[in-house]
């Protein structure tokens, strides 16, 4: 087996070389950012490049299209691909989520049909967990699947699902049993086929103007039993088990990354260029004050992830930490883009598109696309519930 | 002090107009309307604006001697409460603008010329930004002017320009001037750019109310876009309270929970301190120095207003917030666009402290 | 009858003429704060004194010690008083609460025993609603009322009695019925004598350093039947109606004012005289930028007050304004001290008595006594509460 | 940029001096000591101070040549952290100083003096602040001292005088000194003001070591300061989930409460980010440059962090916690008097401008 150094070098030198350079369209910085075609095609053929050059599940067995080396080894190929910029990995649940299950606990006839795909980007996968009426809450998911002979027949709709209209497959969280002594208890989760009669899905068009996600309708649409992953009634498990796998809490990612991490002092370039009534922004003590709260804050956050790495300093409570983070970083970005539209001063009046505009309206984009991430993966509001109860230990709020 | 700056008076008429304006737009501006108007090229309804002419809107501050209704400043805000209310597209703010330039920096001739067309429903703008992004508006290269609302529409453009090494306002036939559409936040709102053409002596308004008419235009502008944000501060907290109302999760209408009820109160508390400043910043906008304090305090507070209630109308809307779909977002780019013209609420802050202390 | 403008010239040229001046201790700006005996003899004498002349309930039936002039007169004197910075008007309860009450609602006898007391200062009242573990939720009320014969026994105990110590009525909310079939109704009022046996106050010390409330412990005191206001059950009606008295939405004080409205915009003289960092605070464009934030507040709360007044411009929801005002001003007092001390710079170090303390600590010791209206009469928690479910129509916390 | 500043680097000597000083100050002050001290003159136990100085942590950043442990300063950084969580009142912070003032700006007579004798247990402190109030430590007058924090009980006082027109450094016998107590908000320290009593020249700490030795001070204070002020931050954050944890109202244990619940682990997360600043800073604090960004950052964020988490205890322990009984009140005093001591937030926010733009 090559070793890790060599196989580093070599992907270094790899995406050194080809990672690709004045793309003439807005790169998308996270794999919930595709919005049209021509990005979607273009980061389909780059993941197809990479996974060929042997660069993403590098550590997945040969069997399952993977290249049989070691986490290690992929590791080294994702640092080489942040290190060069390069644009993101494409098919985000099928290397984070539906893969990690797969690998872990599907049968060997699964694994064999389904992760090649996963890694090439051939099949494109999506989820279905949130629907319009359960945005929070998950566990209360009402799609009805009724087991009809060798098919289970759907009935319901999804939402928030990203790249559903490109997506082969849904991992799909759908009641079995409406009479289950909790809610819980009645879900059911499937690797459900997408182009097949009875789906159809509508883009839906986010705040900002673009699109990223779709709505999925399923009228009668038909699935193999098979496509159970679990037993009937265990979804609620296998979804927490496959949020795991996202979160980082278990391995077997196929690697690569899926959201280019923005840097938290990002700010502070913008703050350094730009205007405020004429005059730099800069030059505004009230703006300098600010900027510097807000690096401060940035700093903190940084930090935060510095100690969580040493057990004698979180020893009073171990899991603070990484369950404050998502409510840290988001609303982090959130008031950073706030702070960035007063320090643009008049120029934060264009948007996206105008020649005046400071960055292509970066920064207005940024702000309002800023609120996916304070409202996905549980609003703002029950992360500080979920802080408050698990890390703090208050009484349940309900 | 600024103790007698919070007195509100309130005229019958206004009252009436107030009425008459929410009416109006509530009628010609439902949603639906607004949202066709987003994608429209001119951005409003003609037959509307022709509306609120016969109405005499635009007239009401132009003196009966050029065909106005010869009312009060004051007498505008209510109008432009309601079209901020319901997120009404029309060129009444960047006329009325043109009209008070004129009125206050034009020329005999210039005014015996526009002030009636104005009144009647002729379409004006103002152009005095540039891309410096100074606001600051008699810091002038006179080249390219940007922010330009309703530059496609208008007749006649009242513009600041560089002639002999000073900043003069010049009143150009739209004909002669090529506009270009801009790519702005708010998509309500129809913006331009352009080079400034030569102007003749003709073009020039008088040399010595150029400095007069800056203060005028900046002061009333600055009123308006109060009363535009104030009542759509108003409007974005009624729109999430309504959700909040029927919006279940977890088996319980959401407005129960305090983490979305709180900060909609607080939003609800700015809104209703932005209204009582923008009908006191009404009282007292004629009044020398009081009518600028009032006017910014005013602006600052309806910023500030308006772009909190409309952040977390987003928040609270959860899923639905975060699309196109959803209210929430229009209001938040009215209030982005808000801040990018005449100061955003730091700088009306930066100007109140040289004012008061 | 003496016209009023008579009569408030009269009011005028007395508190010109008397209002005390160059006092050699700290003044109490509100009732709450009176710490000390020698606060108390003085604002009991000043009490005594204003109302010989004729300066408080000037409105109040001649038969109940009153000048029996009309609410007219009352209020020029009240203005008077405001105008020349008088002290304020030290029996509170009485004068806002108690006498109002039974003015209104009392019979003959309780008119002639009780109201002239109350204008003399001669008789002390205080209020017993709160206790240790029901501070926010008065209707739960647990101190125990049981008849027995003429008399009811009382046991139990209440909190943040404002000159309790001194008092010599308390009007009481106590339980007369734990089986009621809801917890209001248990409930009942009374004008319960202090100076008896088996009833003791303890001084409660304030986060200042200062006193002003005390606790009221009551073991097996017994208390005249007749001292009972209303009905057996009918407690919290009486009680709702003695804050309405409270509140100004009843005519019926005795006048006078017991707390010295503080000017929103005092801090701006502070501002104004402040050094940071050895420069005049208002050098700091920082400073600017909070200060004027802070007036534009003020200026809001103001117009607020203005607007109220006018229907027009309130009748989309009339009730507004006033519903939020307590939670408005409070919190913006709060905010203010913040601000204060920011602005005092290494001044803020200090505390009161100290030679070195920029207005005797004014601004630290207002910044803390803030919390006793951020929290007192219902915290602005609750508050948030009232104004969203009584004035947005959202749905009830709990 | 400031990513690297990050970092955090612990030895297993400073996470065991870390759980020692924890159980240390945990038994040494319980609250109702805490709360006893508050009356007390001196302000201080000296048998604990005696017991801190046998165990060495007097001399943590004293050279061994000084008979000191020759440790790092980063070393002190959990006793102090240990203090600031139980509110132990000591000479620590004061002799610290001190003694950093006599290794960084002393002569070799005056180190060789003093520096054995501070590092077992002879309380010194310094001054250096004055009426003015300026933060700025060589703005200096000469004439008289203010915020000498342990005056009384010190042996030695070192301060800044003016000299030949110069700001100088000096040594001053603290039984050449008259000192006044001041009343401070922070009732759990003791401080004092002075006359600056004539200097003699062997009074004087070498004139080119002054600037440094100012420096030093400054860094080591605010280092401190943000490991005492972080260490109280997580303290009252507990004391306040405690009580959301017990307290009934309306039938409920008032926790669940998001009104209570959502701002407490706000207050939270703004206390673990200034633990987490609080270490980067030890780990680079005696890195040029990058030691004075790294500890103006954790202080003006330790600051925020328990203003912020003092004042919502205050607030959450409802009528409670508006008395003297409740210990919020402590924390917040200790917020107060911090801020007025070496800058606040918004003066290091400022400083840091400077040295990062």
């Amino acid at each position: 087996m090559i070793s890790v150094e060599d196989f580093a070098a070599g992907a270094d030198a790899w995406f050194a070389e080809h990672t690709p350079r004045d793309v003439p369209f807005m790169m998308p910085l996270t794999f919930m950012e595709v919005g049209t075609d021509e990005q979607f095609e273009f980061l389909r053929d780059w993941q197809n490049t990479v996974y060929k050059a042997g660069y993403l599940g590098a550590h997945w067995p040969t069997d399952y299209g993977g290249g049989g080396l070691t986490q290690k080894h992929q590791d080294a190929a994702t640092r080489a691909m942040r290190k060069h910029g390069a644009p993101i990995m494409l098919n985000a649940i099928g290397i984070g989520w539906a893969g990690p299950l797969i690998l872990d606990t599907g049968t060997e006839e699964e694994k064999r049909k389904y992760l090649p795909g996963i890694l090439s980007a051939d099949d494109i996968w999506c989820q279905g967990f949130s629907e319009p009426d359960n945005g929070s809450d998950l566990g209360n998911a009402q799609l009805k699947a009724v087991r009809d002979g060798d098919e289970y027949v759907l009935n319901g709709s999804k939402i928030w699902t990203t790249q559903g209209n490109y997506a082969k497959y849904m991992i799909l969280l759908a009641r079995t049993d409406f009479d289950a002594p909790n809610k819980y208890a009645g879900l059911s989760f499937f690797l459900a086929p997408m182009r097949i009669p009875g789906v159809e899905t509508t883009k839906i068009r986010k705040l900002t103007g673009e699109y990223g996600f779709t709505q999925t309708f399923f009228t009668d649409a038909r699935i193999p039993a098979d496509t159970l992953m679990g037993e009937e009634g265990g979804g609620w498990k296998v979804a927490m088990r496959t949020l795991e796998y996202e979160r980082g809490a278990r391995g077997g990612q196929a690697g690569g990354y899926t959201i280019s991490q923005t840097d938290p002092l990002e700010v502070v370039g913008l703050a350094k260029r730009a205007m405020r009534n004429g005059k730099p922004a800069l030059e505004d003590p009230v703006m300098r004050d600010r900027l510097m709260a807000q690096m401060i804050e940035a700093q903190a956050m940084m930090a935060n992830r510095e100690r969580s790495k040493i057990m004698p300093l979180v020893q009073e409570k171990p899991f603070a930490l990484p369950m404050l983070s998502k409510l840290q970083f988001t609303e982090y970005a959130r008031e950073t883009g706030e702070l960035a539209l007063e320090l643009e001063g008049a120029q934060g009046g264009y948007y996206v598109g105008d020649e005046a505009s400071r960055e292509d309206g970066y920064w207005q984009r940024s702000y309002l696309n800023a609120f996916s991430a304070t409202i996905g993966g549980g609003t703002s509001q029950i992360q500080r519930n979920i802080v408050g109860e698990h890390v703090l230990g208050l009484p349940k709020t309900r | 002090m600024t103790h007698h700056l919070a007195k509100i008076a309130l005229t019958e008429m206004q009252a009436e107009l107030r009425d008459q304006a929410m009416k109006f737009c509530a009628d010609k501006s439902p949603i639906a309307k607004v949202r066709a108007l987003l994608t429209d090229e001119r951005g409003y309804d003609p037959d509307v604006w022709q509306e609120m002419a016969d109405l005499g809107w635009l007239g009401i501050a132009i003196p009966e001697t050029h065909e106005g209704l010869g009312l009060e400043l004051a007498d505008i805000v209510p109008v432009a409460e309601a079209m901020g209310k319901y997120l009404m597209a029309s060129p009444f703010i960047s006329t009325t603008l043109a009209a008070q330039a004129i009125l206050f920096g034009g020329s005999d001739r210039q005014k015996a010329e526009w002030l009636p067309k104005l009144a009647s429903g002729t379409v004006a703008t103002v152009a005095l930004f540039e891309p410096s992004g100074a606001w600051d508006l008699d810091t002038v290269e006179g080249e390219t002017k940007t922010f330009v609302l309703n530059a496609d529409a208008a007749e006649i453009i009242v513009t600041t320009v560089r002639h002999d090494g000073q900043t003069r306002l010049a009143l150009i036939p739209r004909d002669r001037i090529e506009v270009e559409r801009e790519t702005i936040i708010d998509e309500t709102k129809r913006s331009y750019r352009f080079d400034v053409p030569k102007v003749t002596e003709d073009d020039l308004m008088p040399a010595d109310l150029t400095a007069a008419a800056l203060d005028r235009i900046e002061l009333v502008a600055n009123l308006m876009q109060s009363a535009e944000l104030s009542g759509a501060a108003m409007a974005c907290v009624d729109y999430t309270v309504d959700y909040l109302k029927t919006r279940k999760q977890f088996g319980k209408v959401i407005g129960a929970f305090q983490a979305l009820k709180h900060p909609t109160v607080d939003a609800f508390i700015d809104a209703e301190g932005a209204r009582s400043l923008l009908y006191a910043a009404a009282t007292h906008v004629e009044k020398q120095g009081d009518g600028e304090i009032a006017v910014r305090m005013a602006n600052a507070k309806a910023q500030g207003a308006l772009s909190y209630a409309a952040d977390r109308s987003i928040q609270f809307h959860g899923g639905f917030g975060f699309t196109y779909d959803c209210d929430a977002q229009l209001y938040r780019r009215v209030a982005m666009f808000a801040a990018s013209q005449f100061g955003d609420a730091a700088f009306h802050r930066a100007r109140l402290a040289e004012l008061l202390l």
